[in-house]
């Protein structure tokens, strides 16, 4: 019962926090809204009995990833309030309706899950991050490994992009003022 | 004897390049002798094979090389010379021989004079081919050459346009006869293997008579252009505009009779299928009246020639329909003599009256062409068949040949077609030579031809005058392959009647001529009763033929042509550039859906999964519930 | 409590890693110098990538000597699997790569490849892209994936203009939705069958018969969405003529071979055995989709007037073209796949790095674009060779036989004989006939029209502007391949024939 | 040498033509000469090498090329095709020499070098994928030819030309995939040679289909009503050189295929469509004959007469026997000499008044006698005067076709007319009448350059007219075999009864010969 | 009431039709991109009850691959929005439509 009403609680919570996210006009509405829903996602977790998801969710979603946002608004000064052309209402609205039949029809039935083989089932007796821990360093090891590069490569490339060496473009100068720019370099690394 | 032959055969042709080389250069009389000499070597050669024949010797036959060969067909290039082709060849050789000649003095101030004898003599050389070819397919080779050297001769003033049109006109309609020619060839071919007359024509015995009706029909098409025969004819009329030697060798001794020799070449074959006979027999008795009709009152005098060519034509055809292969032959050999003389002496009028054709502005010419008028009057003579010249022995044979078969509408028609050809060459020579001279109107001082022009003419007048008596020689050497069928009426009394009558009704006609135009005084301008009235309308613009073929003909033809390019460019390319434009404009039309916004971008992702999801959905549903489907189905009878 | 886990160091097969971490070794070497010691020229960088990649490549022969010899390979808790197809992709990837690289050497200086981290993501790229290929694990497919296309957009970017940001922004955002798509369908799949793991999808799915045959479907539109995305299927395609146009001609060309070669092997292991198991609804499906994918492609790139757009739906049209063996889902059509592939990547690469060495800073005024069409007017004039190479590029792209992708497509078309697909074989061959009007426009503007007055001047310098030896060796070597294919193409066909059966595909 | 001189054929003009980037501009056309004459002259080797009495393949070579997917590195010539690879070289000789274009003199002769292999290629090739790669390649230097030195539509032109051509061809390519795989299937190996493939006797329906997507590409090759519409703008607007080749050699392209293709391959099929055919080959002669005679341009008339004639070889071809197949072979290199020479003399008087309406002429005859009679001696050769070389192939064509339908032959023989009204009046606007227009009065004559190109093709019109024995036997030996093949292939009673059965008529024609 | 896994199931997919409207709504990038968080953090609530439902780890080993995706699709998305930003002064996608066609 508890179960329910926590389910039923958040499902409403997590659906008005993301609703308010695409619809609003104001950034820091949605920004808000979309913390709030991350973190009523995590709750979802902690039902669910993934205590490990639920707080990597909050520390990467909350943590870090509002933060990033966060800084992002204020950059790119989107406090206030987002003129947004509006499209086609009929196609977003007869697309998400679609979406909603499609929903109703896939999963009325419910799915046949008999013959189904836990690969890797949480394991007796040992809390949920213990288990995660020992699928994430064996079976997983090599995604774990790739995500890590990924994050380097996510790295490298936002301080690229983010960083001074954009802010030249080597691909409009042409051959001249190149030059002279790499002059100057020299010069003050001379001087 | 094949040394001869090959004489006969190539004489001209080696004539005819030695002319051609100088073709480019300024007339070079040697040029229009060495031609002469050449054709008249051939002559000579010919002379020696008829000799040779008529003493009773083998048919000359020579394979020269292969032509085609493939599958089961074999050509070669075969000659032959038999009773048949020995007579043509000498009607040939003897009618260029003097042609030639006499254009050595008629061309004489052409610029073209070498070019006319390299055409003359390829179309000698051509006309040797057709008459001695051992089969079909050289036949048409010398067909289609003599053709092409007609119209290169009727285009032979190319800045002409009357005459380069009739040169065209003229290559068509032959074409168009052509056509059944290669057809009946092909039958030939197809159904006895062979296209050599002496393996096709035995085996012609053994085919049913339908396929024969058919061969004789299509190989019958193919005489009718050349000989011009109804509806074919127009052309022959209009093929005048070229120079009058052309006329006297091309267009009334040889090549227009090359039909006439086909039909008692293959007189085998028409002897099976007698009812295709009796139509060609018709239709020449038509054509003979016809064509008459239409000489009557034309004006031009080589047209006037020319229609009687035609009528006489009609007259061989007549006889070679009725089986009366032999009488056809004898009498395309007597009209080569007397209507080329006439071809020949209109040529000299036409010299002296600087190219006037219109014999009305003419008259009295006797006083300055004595030897002309003589000539031209014994060759009408001749036409007309007045005893003793060469015209009565074959055309009276002809009047009984059709008598004695019964055909007595033929025989009417022919009997009355004589009274016309008389009528109206004794109209011409009256107008021509009689009467007031109409000429001075147009300050014209007409003279006499060159000398030697006559003396080349006068072999022609002998044999005008005497050919009658070859008639018994001729008829035993062609027997052998042409039946023995003597066109004799039974009862004397009748065939003296008829001689006489006939004599008699000619007569009259020529006197009725000379009655009416020998002292003829103006030119008529068109005011006149008679060329008001409609029938001389009607056969003064040969009725309406050519027009109708124009109206009804060419300019169709060409308006269809129009179209046709047209609807060539506007449908079948268009539908073709269509096609590819519509995947252009398909470009063109949709490229806006890459509208560069990455919204519609999202949104068309966004639809691209949404429609194949509901598609999946749909599908899925239907096999989850497909009993039920099915059931219902079945329910409402599907 | 947990037991220690012992895990035997030889039952991890840790080879099958070896090509992968390479070129990661050498980018993390890139990023160390640069930190050392930076402004460093670029032809140090090219030649260290280089010599990763020839060790790349090195490991992968090594793997596909074993793989012959033992066949496939699992490793590192299965998550590896290195079979014939992947082999033979991570061969088209590395060795593309390798062609590619030395392009960054041009006469001109451009901005990305003036700075390392250009070659430390490009070789980031290059392992996550094998990775993606070496695995049937949708979690690793799905890093592998991330990592290269994260890197794939900053290469865009740092091409450094208004263009490229936006190429490399619209590519992101679609690449986002991409992925929410590809992790719907993971979802779903896993929610049917309990793995994530492509063999053990296949098994569950096979054992219960296809029961949820809609759900299964659900799970596909989502994994069709994703990878038509990568793959650039109509109408997930639109983000590549921006992209293309966006980025350098280099690394369009590039674009245009690698990431799909990655994105065609996965689809392979995905699509494959439903294909296999007979739902009828996938075949019409990926029947339209091919077609139209083709079509409506090639439609569109006849209207182009920029010669790198209407090659970037070229490329779209081929990749629909080459999807086509997933449809027919033989031996023979995936066979056909790589060869088609091999060749098109000799070309399309040829291609594109004509682009790329007449490529100008400033646009004269008859130029809309960097390379629109009337900038190759009378090309035959004023730089003859360079035309007739870029001419046979533009046939061999057209399917002109003798060169190479004739003898891709006539095996492509052949095997849809084979496999019975008559109707999509004749629309593939006349595809092939409204392709040959924009390709031939291209040549139509370089042999037949007059040039431009300025080009006759400066005899044509403008075509080659930016060409330096390393970029000439690299056309050459493109267009002796594009010749010469057909000498390589029975080899090639028996390898390619003989990974691709022993895959079991 | 002789083993390999097929290759060599082939490939020397390419190997030539990369040689000829080296060469200055100024050498080029002597050079151009020179790589022509050797190969004209290898070629003429060729046919005294050759056996008339073999009616089989000769020459034959054969290297692995893809051997896993049966493609193979074949050729081979019989009598089919022998003359055709001749006259390919002959044409590409005169027209390098005869060349009047002088705008990038060298790109032209390279790119005839060029052309010169890819035609060589296509009728020596026996390995269908062979065939096609040379096929395909053909169109490549002649879109270069018609596209850089053509008239002001050359563009469109050159582009319909290259994208008709393809869009059939690649039907075509199907259909050849499609008959390999029937071959896997009756044998388990992949095989692209045609002499394997004529040993497969297919069912009567797959002929059909693959009879049809063969006949899509032949025909617009060809090209057959209604896919001719590239071809007057392919003429109208290409230079001499171009149209010459064009006609002479690359639509033969299209007929030879289908005697090297589709009969033998099909012959079943090729019975069921052989009325169909028949009455698009009437409707090409007919229709194509009255177009060519609405025309304006007389480059265009020529064009429009090559499709008309192509109308001819097609029904000869269709007449499945010896004497029609034989016959469309002859026509072939008949109509190549032919309509070749025409579209010189087009050129010649092009060059000199840059126009080609013929109410701009008019009364040539008076200033350009010479050229007037060269053009009267083709003019004659193209309406099928006997004892000119057009003659023996329409007759021949005609003739067998007559065997299978009189009507249709009747009406096919009204080409003998329309061709001769067309052709006329043609020659009577540009030849005949007074001169009317001053830039007319001073043209000069033929030159000595025009004239190499078309002395020996006036001679050779006559000489084969008056005796094709030496070119008309070896092709019917190798059309015999054609036919027996198809004969002993054929599976339905119909295509028996229509197609002859050769080796019994073999003997009664020596018997014949004999009897001579 | 129990709740079950088809309960997850909508709600995920709820989730997910509304990151999708947003994806197609939004007009501005840096709200489009909250849009696609929604899109992968909904897939993440199913993996957690299916994995939940199953027993199985699998799941929350893709969650949590997924979340350490979208932290690394953040840094390089933000990225090239502060390129396009410094350049332009918006991050309208209105803006980017030099390309088109």
């Amino acid at each position: 019962m508890f179960e329910a009403v926590a389910f039923y609680l958040f499902a409403f919570l997590t659906i008005a926090m993301f609703f308010i996210t695409v619809t609003t006009s104001q950034a820091l509405y949605a920004l808000s809204a979309l913390a709030a829903g991350m973190i009523f996602i995590s709750a979802f977790f902690f039902i669910l009995g993934a205590d490990f998801l639920g707080a990597v969710q909050i520390i990467v979603y909350t943590g870090a990833v509002m933060a990033l946002y966060a800084f992002g608004m204020m950059f790119f000064d989107t406090t206030r309030e987002v003129k947004e052309k509006k499209g086609n209402k009929f196609i977003i609205v007869g697309l998400a309706t679609l979406c909603a039949v499609i929903i109703v029809a896939i999963f009325a039935a419910p799915i046949v899950s008999d013959n189904m083989l836990s690969l890797y089932p949480a394991l007796e007796g040992a809390g949920n991050t213990q288990s995660v821990g020992l699928v994430l360093f064996t079976k997983y090891l090599i995604p774990f490994e790739v995500a890590a590069i990924m994050l380097l490569v996510a790295m490298v490339a936002g301080i690229v992009l983010a960083g001074k060496k954009m802010d030249l473009s080597l691909t409009l100068l042409n051959a001249e003022e190149i030059e002279k720019m790499d002059e100057e370099i020299n010069k003050k690394v001379l001087s | 004897m094949e040394k001869y032959l090959y004489i006969a055969l190539f004489a001209p042709l080696v004539s005819s390049m030695f002319s051609a080389l100088f073709t480019n250069t300024p007339k070079k009389q040697f040029v229009g002798i060495i031609a002469s000499l050449l054709i008249f070597s051939a002559f000579v050669s010919s002379s020696i094979l008829l000799t040779h024949i008529l003493d009773g010797g083998d048919i000359v036959h020579v394979e020269m090389m292969t032509w085609m060969a493939t599958g089961n067909l074999y050509i070669p290039f075969g000659f032959v010379v038999d009773q048949i082709s020995v007579t043509m060849m000498m009607v040939v050789t003897l009618v260029s021989t003097i042609v030639h000649i006499y254009s050595i003095g008629y061309m004489d101030h052409d610029k073209g004079f070498n070019r006319f004898f390299a055409w003359l003599s390829a179309f000698v050389f051509s006309m040797m081919i057709l008459v001695m070819s051992d089969n079909f397919a050289g036949l048409f080779i010398g067909w289609e050459g003599v053709g092409l050297c007609s119209w290169g001769l009727i285009g032979f003033w190319f800045h002409k346009e009357v005459a380069t049109w009739a040169a065209n006109e003229a290559f068509i309609m032959n074409r168009i006869a052509d056509l059944g020619m290669l057809i009946g060839i092909f039958l030939v071919y197809w159904n006895t293997g062979s296209l050599q007359y002496d393996i096709a024509f035995p085996a012609m015995a053994h085919l049913d008579s339908a396929t024969l009706t058919w061969m004789g029909i299509f190989l019958f098409i193919g005489a009718m252009g050349k000989s011009a025969q109804f509806p074919l004819h127009t052309w022959l009329a209009d093929a005048m505009e070229g120079p009058t030697p052309v006329s006297a060798l091309i267009h009334a001794a040889t090549m227009v009779t090359a039909g006439v020799y086909l039909v008692i070449r293959s007189n085998e074959l028409y002897d099976l299928i007698p009812h295709v006979g009796l139509f060609i027999a018709s239709l020449g008795a038509f054509v003979a009246l016809f064509a008459a009709s239409m000489a009557l009152v034309n004006r031009d005098m080589k047209r006037i020639i020319a229609y009687s060519t035609l009528s006489q034509l009609g007259y061989m055809f007549a006889a070679a329909g009725l089986g009366a292969y032999w009488v056809a032959l004898f009498h395309l050999m007597a009209h080569a003599f007397f209507k080329a003389l006439l071809f020949l002496g209109a040529g000299n009028v036409m010299h002296a009256m600087h190219d006037e054709l219109d014999p009305f502005k003419m008259g009295g010419l006797k006083k300055v062409m004595k030897g002309t008028w003589i000539m031209m009057t014994i060759a009408s003579l001749a036409l007309a068949g007045i005893f003793p010249f060469a015209g009565f022995f074959s055309k009276d044979t002809i009047l009984e040949a059709a008598f004695a078969e019964h055909h007595m509408v033929i025989y009417g028609v022919l009997l009355f077609t004589a009274g016309l050809t008389a009528f109206y060459s004794f109209r011409l020579v009256a107008l021509i030579f009689h009467g007031e001279e109409r000429y001075k109107i147009f300050g014209i001082h007409p003279h006499e031809a060159y000398k030697f022009m006559l003396i080349a003419m006068s072999p022609l007048l002998f044999l005008a005058m005497i050919a009658g008596i070859f008639q018994t020689p001729f008829f035993e050497m062609v027997e052998e392959i042409l039946g023995a069928t003597e066109y004799h009426i039974h009862s004397h009394a009748t065939l003296l009647i008829m001689l006489v009558g006939t004599q008699m009704f000619v007569g009259l006609a020529i006197l009725y001529a000379y009655k009416k135009y020998a002292s003829w005084s103006s030119v008529p301008d068109g005011s006149s009763v008679i060329e008001n009235s409609f029938i001389y309308k009607l056969l003064y613009n040969q009725y309406y033929i050519p027009y109708g073929y124009e109206e009804y003909i060419v300019k169709p033809y060409n308006e269809l042509s129009a179209a046709l390019w047209e609807v060539d460019k506007k449908v079948v390319d268009a539908s073709v550039d269509g096609i590819a434009s519509i995947f252009y404009s398909a470009g063109e039309n949709t490229r806006d859906m890459q509208s560069g916004n990455l919204s519609t971008m999202l949104k068309w992702m966004v639809v691209g999964t949404v429609v194949l999801l509901s598609l999946a959905v749909v599908f899925g549903l239907a096999a989850r519930y497909s009993g039920e489907i099915m059931s219902i189905l079945s329910g409402l009878g599907v | 409590m947990l037991s220690p886990i012992n895990v035997s160091l030889e039952s991890l097969n840790l080879i099958t890693l070896a090509p992968m971490l390479i070129p990661v070794v050498g980018a993390l070497l890139i990023l160390v110098i640069d930190i050392i010691k930076g402004g460093l020229d670029k032809s140090l960088y090219v030649v260290l990538s280089i010599l990763f990649l020839a060790l790349d490549f090195s490991a992968l022969l090594d793997s596909a000597g074993i793989f012959s010899k033992d066949g496939i390979m699992l490793g590192v808790f299965d998550v590896m699997l290195v079979d014939g197809i992947a082999i033979l992709a991570q061969f088209i990837i590395v060795a593309t790569s390798i062609l590619f690289i030395p392009l960054a050497l041009t006469n001109k200086r451009f901005h990305e490849f003036s700075y390392p981290e250009f070659f430390a993501l490009f070789l980031f790229m290059i392992s996550g892209f094998q990775f993606m290929v070496a695995s049937d694990n949708l979690i690793l497919i799905f890093v592998g994936l991330e990592t290269a296309s994260l890197a794939l957009y900053t290469l865009i970017a740092m091409h450094n203009r208004d263009k490229s940001f936006e190429a490399a922004i619209k590519y992101f955002t679609m690449g986002a939705l991409a992925a929410g798509f590809y992790s719907f369908g993971a979802m779903v799949f896993y929610a049917l069958t309990g793995s994530i793991e492509i063999n053990q999808i296949a098994t569950v799915l096979a054992a219960n018969g296809y029961a949820d045959i809609g759900y299964v479907l659900v799970g596909v539109v989502f994994m069709l969405a994703s990878f038509g995305f990568k793959l650039s299927v109509v109408p997930f395609h639109t983000w590549t003529p921006d992209v293309y146009e966006g980025s350098s001609a280099a690394m369009a060309g590039y674009m245009s071979i690698v990431p799909k070669i990655a994105a065609f092997v996965v689809a392979m292991r995905i699509f494959e055995f439903l294909i296999h198991s007979g739902i009828a609804w996938l075949e019409v499906v990926l029947w339209v989709l091919v077609v139209v994918t083709m079509t409506a492609a090639n439609v569109w790139a006849l209207v182009q007037t920029d010669v790198k757009r209407m090659l970037a739906y070229s490329s779209v049209s081929h990749a629909g073209f080459v999807m086509a063996a997933i449809l027919i889902g033989s031996t023979q059509s995936n066979s056909a796949m790589f060869l088609y592939w091999i060749l098109f990547s000799f070309t399309n690469l040829g291609a594109f790095s004509m682009l790329w060495i007449s490529r100008q800073k400033e646009l004269p005024g008859y130029q809309k674009t960097d390379h629109s069409f009337e900038k190759f007017s009378g090309m035959i004039i004023t730089s003859p060779m360079a035309a007739i190479i870029m001419a046979i590029f533009m046939l061999s792209l057209a399917g002109i036989p003798p060169f190479a992708l004739f003898w891709g497509k006539i095996y492509m078309i052949s095997s849809a004989v084979t496999g019975g697909y008559t109707v999509l074989a004749l629309i593939m061959a006349l595809n092939s006939a409204i392709a040959g009007y924009y390709y031939i426009k291209l040549i139509v503007y370089m042999f037949m029209k007059d040039p431009i007055v300025s080009n006759v001047d400066n005899n044509g310098k403008l075509y080659v502007a930016n060409a330096t030896l390393a970029l000439k060796s690299i056309i050459g070597f493109a267009i002796i391949g594009t010749i010469f294919a057909f000498l390589a193409v029975d080899p090639l066909l028996e390898f390619i024939t003989a990974f691709v059966y022993n895959s079991g595909y | 040498m002789l083993d390999h001189i097929l290759s060599i054929l082939i490939f020397f003009p390419a190997l030539a033509g990369v040689m000829g980037f080296m060469i200055d501009k100024g050498s080029i056309r002597a050079y151009g000469v020179a790589v022509a004459f050797v190969e004209f002259a290898l070629s003429l080797w060729l046919w005294f090498a050759f056996d008339s009495n073999v009616s089989g393949m000769q020459f034959m070579e054969n290297i692995a090329l893809i051997p896993s997917f049966g493609i193979n590195y074949i050729l081979g010539v019989d009598g089919i095709s022998l003359f055709i690879i001749i006259l390919a070289a002959f044409f590409t000789m005169i027209g390098i020499a005869s060349l009047t274009e002088t705008k990038n003199e060298k790109n032209m002769i390279i790119t005839l070098l060029f052309l010169e292999m890819t035609m060589i290629g296509v009728f020596s090739a026996l390995d269908a994928i062979v065939f096609y790669v040379f096929w395909e390649l053909s169109l490549v230097p002649m879109l270069y030819i018609i596209g850089a030195w053509g008239g002001p539509m050359r563009i469109y032109a050159s582009v319909k030309f290259f994208l008709y051509t393809f869009a059939g061809s690649l039907v075509m390519l199907v259909g050849m995939l499609f008959m390999a795989y029937f071959f896997y299937q009756a044998t388990g190996t992949w095989s692209f040679a045609i002499l394997d493939w004529y040993r497969l006797i297919l069912p009567e329906s797959f002929q059909l289909w693959l009879f049809a997507a063969f006949f899509v590409g032949f025909a617009i090759k060809v090209p057959m009503f209604p896919f001719h519409t590239w071809l007057p703008y392919a003429h109208g607007q290409a230079p001499t050189i171009g149209s010459v080749i064009l006609a002479a050699i690359l639509l033969k392209m299209g007929t030879y295929a289908f005697i090297r293709f589709s009969l033998p391959l099909f012959p079943d099929a090729s019975v069921f469509f052989m009325y169909p055919i028949a009455v698009i080959a009437i409707i090409m002669i007919i229709y194509t004959a009255m177009v060519a005679y609405a025309q304006k341009d007389v480059k265009q008339v020529v064009a429009y007469s090559s499709v008309s004639h192509m109308g001819v070889i097609i029904l000869g071809t269709f007449a499945l026997n010896v004497e029609g197949i034989t016959g469309s072979v002859f026509l072939m290199i008949a109509h190549g000499v032919v309509s070749g020479a025409l579209f010189l003399l087009v050129g010649v008087i092009y060059d000199r008044r840059h126009t080609k309406l013929m109410s701009e002429f008019g009364g040539l005859a008076h200033v350009m006698p010479r050229y007037a009679t060269i053009f009267g001696i083709m003019l004659m050769a193209s309406v099928g005067m006997p004892l000119t070389i057009n003659f023996v192939g329409e007759f021949l064509s005609l003739l067998g076709f007559y065997e299978q339908s009189h009507i249709l032959t009747l009406l096919a023989g009204i080409a003998i007319v329309v061709g001769a009204i067309y052709m006329l009046t043609a020659y009577k606007k540009m030849f005949f009448g007074e001169v009317t227009k001053d830039e007319n009065r001073n043209l000069p004559d033929v030159n000595k350059r025009e004239l190499i190109a078309l002395i020996p093709l006036a001679i050779i019109t006559i000489w084969l007219g008056v005796y094709p024995k030496p070119v008309l036997e070896p092709i019917n030996n190798s059309v015999e075999a054609v036919v027996q093949l198809m004969h002993n292939k054929s599976t339905t009673e119909e295509a028996k009864s229509r197609i002859p059965n050769v080796s019994g008529v073999v003997i009664s024609k020596t018997s014949t010969r004999e009897a001579h | 009431m129990e709740i079950g896994l088809n309960h997850y199931l909508i709600l995920s997919t709820i989730l997910f039709a509304i990151g999708l409207v947003g994806v197609m709504r939004r007009k501005n990038l840096l709200l489009l991109f909250f849009a696609t968080e929604i899109l992968l953090n909904s897939v993440n609530i199913a993996f957690a009850a299916i994995s939940h439902y199953y027993g199985d780890l699998t799941g929350q080993m893709f969650a949590f691959f997924v979340i350490a995706i979208a932290a690394s699709e953040i840094a390089v998305g933000l990225g090239l929005l502060i390129v396009w930003y410094k350049r332009h002064g918006n991050i309208d996608l209105e803006s980017m439509t030099s390309m088109r066609g």
